[in-house]
């Protein structure tokens, strides 16, 4: 049985329909890739999944249990949590204490929880800077800091709503060699980016979403290679993303 | 005569010093890119020029007079229009009020600048009277450059123009800014996707930590391998 | 048992009343929508703008109408000060520092008008020497009338210099996204001044021809606050329409609860209303959103 | 965790459990060493101090900005009046354990939490500047039937109270009520309610997509609040013997209620108690010295310390202190 089961999803907005009756299914320990033009209903998709907004049709399975409709917290008691595509850390904490809102809600036990907060800022590298406030991080920092906070719910899946958005080249493969970590982990990942270089190289498969709707399913290279998809989003840049230093041909 | 001259340009927020002695210049024109890695400091000189912040010391000078510290609007009258990051917008607005209040400080000749925005980008004609909250990422970001452009500047600031759209609107949007440029706008334009902003650009600045680290030609930046190095820390 | 013809009396002194809460409502709804900040002062502005009416009226013998316009203009500079001396400090600093700053800005005039003037309830009145509009058994009395038309004909000039001013387009704009409105030559500093100062000045009238009507004391800042506000939920932040609807039925409702539960519970109504509607329909009853969020 | 927050960096929580208790020992030796003059003041001091303690939480930490927390003190006030002299009501007699002081005291609390507990789910449907007016609209709503209700409120006439425990004994009460109220926010704080509490005032969203239930603790700090708050109200019926409407349910206790805690610095658990001092000496002060103006300088003290002192005294000291102590390593190292 696959872990999250979208089914039917639709979503509107007053007259406008921001996802059409979307599904489909992602399987344990899978990392699976969402890409799509700006305002294809990416982000509103993963807010229906985590429960910011409730389905207007349509239904979303999480390992069996009916979550539609369910609220953000209680959706994130079942496994599923999401980082946020601009950050939002809270302020007047420490970055430890950031973490152990996690660790502290997040799961159904809370046992451990300062353990379980230092090892999820040590898993990002922040352990160090773990009694500072979050103002004094960079924004590649914050970012870390947000996957550490998301992990010490101690999740099943985590949705990554561009988490390499808006940082530079170091620090995007810094994050993509932390999704590699948390795939070692066994856990399974759902993510959106733009920063092609960094989706293809981590999904087993990507899903591509234009106004709405699904209009491709498949492996990354199938992906890179489909007309439809080439013409509604990578265009000709898609080759040009692997960089000069490579696609000199 | 330089268009834009920047010299010895420091900047502080707070205590915290971010730009160290910057110089700088852009010839009319030109098309000229700041580059440079996640917090080395580009926007905040790109807010210095428009005068939305203060620098702690060094000059601004803009057509042969000092604009340093001088109020935004004040910028814009005098021909540099900003287009920030982030596709800030007025949500509510149709696409054409949006247009429309770019020329603010400018309502001379309000229609031939419209015609000419709708020319650059078309999609903006065919959306004229739609909500502006309502436009896809990339027209968004068409409607701000569009917006910037309303006030005929002869300078265009534009900072990461790129930043967060599809692949196939990256390519849309530096076409576009190429036409500007052709068009006779100098444009300054800040940015991280180094092989894009070359491939439009005439000259270009490396910023690191605060200081520029390298320039010259666009050619000259390309073939370096220090560029991209500027990025990686090392 | 209370008969038709006094039900319909109180339901049309209603009506009139409701004209001048939707003054005093827009000068609320500007500024909430413009600045986001609600300005918790408005009442206490809406008093002295009563109150300016009323020394004018009682030392110089001026009629209150003269008042209006000199408490427009005393409003507008108070606005405008009150905005560049304290709001533009906290204005963008989250909710809660203009929320505390503007509490005190609403106890220090509270204090000052009753150490100045008195606690007692003063008023002002209106002499046309014209006689009331009669429409079947109901009286439209003079004062009310005028008062009525006066409050209605400055929500339209509002309204029309909001919608076909370039002032007024720079003014939504600003409202819209700040920031944006800076890139494009908006001098946002001086339009949130004039927002501040439109704002106390729409007050200002809005109390002026209260005292026309009713006794104004320096107490009554919070209840007009927690009346004008109702009307902005009502009506919707930023619906013209709205806010005199909304003004039309906070200012019924009232009149007719007074009626049959006494004056003692006409405020209970409208603190009432004002609570119903924020939890049944916070985006207003004509309102496109900006609701309880 | 947080002993840091508490007392100016002082790394030792001994030290201050030291100075708390010598703080208490004080303020229980107060009646039996000064007049009935300064037993009053000290009274009010430790009114002030549970009504601060009690808005701090809620706006402090949970970042909900309540304008009408006379509503809960009033309600207590009037809890404990009935329940100890019920006649005066109307009502009838209250058996003994009920009608007994302390047990009054403390449902004057308890009347106040369940009235929150019963409104708290309708306010919590508002956020931000909604909440802040809509706790107005109630308190209006609250004292305007209050004060209607002549025979349960005793109208402007005023209620007295006959609770026959005497002055002394009713004083260490409130003494040991209110420390022990203060110790039990400092525990809430800084434990897991607290931690969500903090989360939710930070950024609801956010702590929501962590596992952080909002209304629920939004709630908890509502009802603690509240009940504090009550158990403030009925301390001051209980030791001034008479009240009414407005002397329970004005605004104006809002309004001192937030001089302190903003003054002292929200969201630290000192705050409140340096606001009570600071205010108290002010308050005295200026009463004499102003006359009828002092409204209208607790106003500027709001507005002043908002703008320039957004952490208050407290948090100034704080971070003066830690300034000077960083200049000490500095020029040693």
């Amino acid at each position: 049985m696959s872990l999250l089961n979208c089914n039917g999803v639709t979503k509107r907005f007053g007259g406008v329909v921001a996802l059409d009756d979307v599904s489909f299914e992602v399987e344990r320990g899978e990392t699976v890739g969402l890409i799509g033009p700006n305002g294809a209903g990416k982000s509103t998709l993963f807010k229906v999944i985590t429960g910011s907004h409730a389905p207007t049709e349509g239904s979303v399975h999480y390992d069996g249990t009916d979550i539609t409709g369910w609220s953000p917290h209680d959706i994130c008691h079942e496994g599923l949590v999401k980082t946020h595509q601009i950050v939002r850390p809270f302020e007047n904490l420490s970055i430890h204490q950031n973490v152990e809102v996690g660790a502290e809600f997040g799961g159904r036990r809370p046992e451990n929880v300062e353990e379980r907060a230092y090892e999820a800022l040590e898993f990002v590298g922040l352990d160090e800077r773990a009694h500072e406030t979050p103002t004094e991080l960079s924004v590649g920092a914050l970012k870390r800091l947000e996957i550490a906070r998301v992990l010490a719910t101690d999740p099943g899946i985590l949705l990554f709503d561009e988490v390499a958005g808006g940082l530079d080249p170091e620090e995007t493969e810094e994050i993509v060699s932390l999704i590699g970590d948390i795939k070692d982990r066994g856990k399974t990942v759902f993510l959106i980016d733009h920063v092609m270089r960094a989706l293809m190289n981590v999904s087993e498969r990507v899903f591509v979403l234009n106004n709405g709707e699904f209009i491709a399913k498949g492996t990354p290279a199938e992906i890179q290679n489909d007309e439809q998809v080439i013409e509604a989003y990578l265009g000709t840049s898609a080759e040009r993303d692997e960089g000069p230093t490579r696609g000199e041909a | 005569m330089a268009l834009l001259d920047v010299q010895g340009l420091d900047v502080a927020y707070g205590d915290i010093h971010v730009i160290w002695d910057v110089d700088f210049s852009v010839d009319t024109g030109e098309t000229v890119a700041l580059l440079g890695a996640n917090g080395a400091g580009k926007t905040t000189i790109l807010k210095t020029i428009c005068g939305v912040l203060s620098p702690l010391d060094g000059d601004v000078v803009y057509e042969g007079e000092s604009i340093t510290g001088i109020a935004p609007e004040e910028a814009v009258r005098r021909g540099i229009a900003h287009v920030p990051e982030g596709r800030e917008i007025f949500a509510d607005s149709t696409v054409k009020r949006n247009l429309q209040l770019g020329a603010y400080t400018n309502r001379g000749a309000m229609s031939e600048n419209l015609q000419r925005v709708y020319e650059i980008f078309p999609r903006l004609e065919e959306r004229a009277g739609q909500r502006a909250g309502t436009l896809s990422g990339g027209e968004q970001q068409m409607l701000a450059i569009g917006r910037g452009l309303m006030s005929e500047p002869d300078l265009l600031l534009l900072d990461e123009a790129s930043l967060g759209l599809a692949p196939v609107l990256v390519d849309d949007v530096f076409e576009a800014i190429q036409r500007i440029n052709d068009q006779g706008t100098t444009v300054f334009l800040v940015e991280q996707d180094i092989h894009n902003a070359l491939r439009v650009a005439d000259r270009g600045y490396v910023l690191k930590s605060g200081r520029i680290e390298l320039s010259g030609s666009a050619e000259e930046l390309a073939g370096d391998e220090r560029v991209e190095a500027s990025y990686l820390g090392e | 048992m209370v008969s038709i013809d006094l039900l319909a009396q109180t339901v049309s002194n209603g009506i009139l009343l409701g004209g001048i809460y939707a003054l005093a409502a827009l000068g609320l709804s500007l500024i909430f929508g413009i600045m986001d900040v609600v300005n918790l002062a408005h009442g206490h502005l809406l008093m002295l703008g009563g109150y300016v009416a009323i020394v004018l009226f009682t030392m110089a013998g001026l009629s209150p109408l003269v008042g209006m316009l000199a408490a427009m203009l005393v409003l507008f500079v108070i606005g405008i000060v009150l905005q560049r001396a304290l709001l533009e400090r906290v204005v963008d600093e989250g909710i809660e520092q203009p929320i505390l700053v503007l509490f005190g800005v609403a106890l220090v005039f509270q204090n000052l008008g009753q150490h100045f003037l008195g606690s007692d309830a003063q008023s002002t009145e209106l002499t046309l020497g014209l006689g009331g509009l009669n429409l079947g058994s109901v009286l439209l009395s003079p004062s009310r009338t005028v008062t009525f038309v006066i409050a209605v004909l400055l929500v339209v000039l509002t309204w029309l210099f909001l919608e076909y001013t370039s002032t007024g387009h720079a003014i939504r704009a600003t409202s819209q996204n700040r920031a944006a409105a800076r890139y494009v030559g908006i001098d946002t500093d001086r339009i949130y001044m004039l927002t501040m100062g439109i704002g106390a000045a729409l007050a200002g009238a809005a109390g002026s021809l209260l005292s026309m009507l009713f006794p104004i004391d320096p107490y009554v800042g919070w209840s007009y606050l927690l009346k004008s506000f109702a009307v902005v939920v009502l009506g919707g932040v930023g619906s013209i329409i709205g806010t005199l609807v909304g003004g039309v039925i906070l200012g019924t409702a009232e009149n007719v609860t007074a009626l049959f539960l006494g004056g003692s519970y006409r405020d209970v109504m409208t603190f009432t209303i004002f609570l119903l509607v924020l939890l049944l329909k916070p985006e207003g009853l004509f309102g496109t959103g900006g609701g309880g969020e | 965790m947080n002993t840091d927050r508490f007392m100016l960096g002082v790394p030792s929580s001994k030290r201050t459990v030291a100075a708390s208790l010598v703080v208490l020992a004080a303020m229980l030796v107060v009646p039996f060493v000064t007049t009935s003059y300064y037993t009053g003041l000290a009274m009010t001091a430790l009114v002030f101090l549970m009504l601060g303690v009690s808005w701090n939480l809620l706006a402090g930490y949970a970042g909900q900005i309540s304008l009408g927390h006379a509503a809960f003190f009033g309600l207590g006030a009037y809890v404990a009046a009935w329940l100890t002299t019920p006649s005066a009501a109307g009502l009838p007699a209250i058996p003994f354990p009920l009608s007994h002081p302390v047990v009054a005291l403390v449902l004057g609390g308890v009347g106040a939490a369940l009235v929150a507990l019963v409104t708290g789910p309708v306010m919590f449907r508002l956020r931000g500047h909604y909440f802040a007016i809509g706790t107005l609209a109630l308190a209006a709503i609250i004292r305007l039937i209050l004060t209607d209700q002549r025979s349960i409120s005793g109208g402007s006439t005023g209620y007295y109270l006959n609770a026959g425990m005497g002055e002394i004994p009713t004083y260490l009460l409130t003494v040991v009520v209110a420390a022990l109220a203060t110790i039990g926010v400092y525990l809430v704080v800084n434990s897991r309610l607290g931690l969500g509490m903090r989360a939710i005032h930070d950024d609801e969203t956010a702590a929501s997509g962590l596992g952080v239930d909002p209304l629920r603790y939004k709630m908890y700090a509502f009802l603690i609040s509240a009940f504090v708050a009550g158990l403030a109200g009925a301390a001051y019926a209980l030791n001034s013997l008479y009240i009414n409407p407005t002397s329970t349910l004005a605004v104006t206790w809002t309004v001192d209620t937030l001089v302190i805690v903003i003054l002292g610095g929200m969201g630290t658990v000192a705050g409140p108690l340096f606001g009570t001092v600071i205010f108290m000496i002010i308050d005295n002060g200026l009463a004499s010295v102003l006359g009828g103006l002092a409204t209208t300088v607790e106003g500027i003290i709001i507005i002043l310390v908002v703008i320039f002192l957004p952490n208050g005294i407290y948090g100034y000291l704080k971070s003066y202190v830690a300034q000077r102590r960083e200049g000490d390593t500095a020029t040693s190292s």
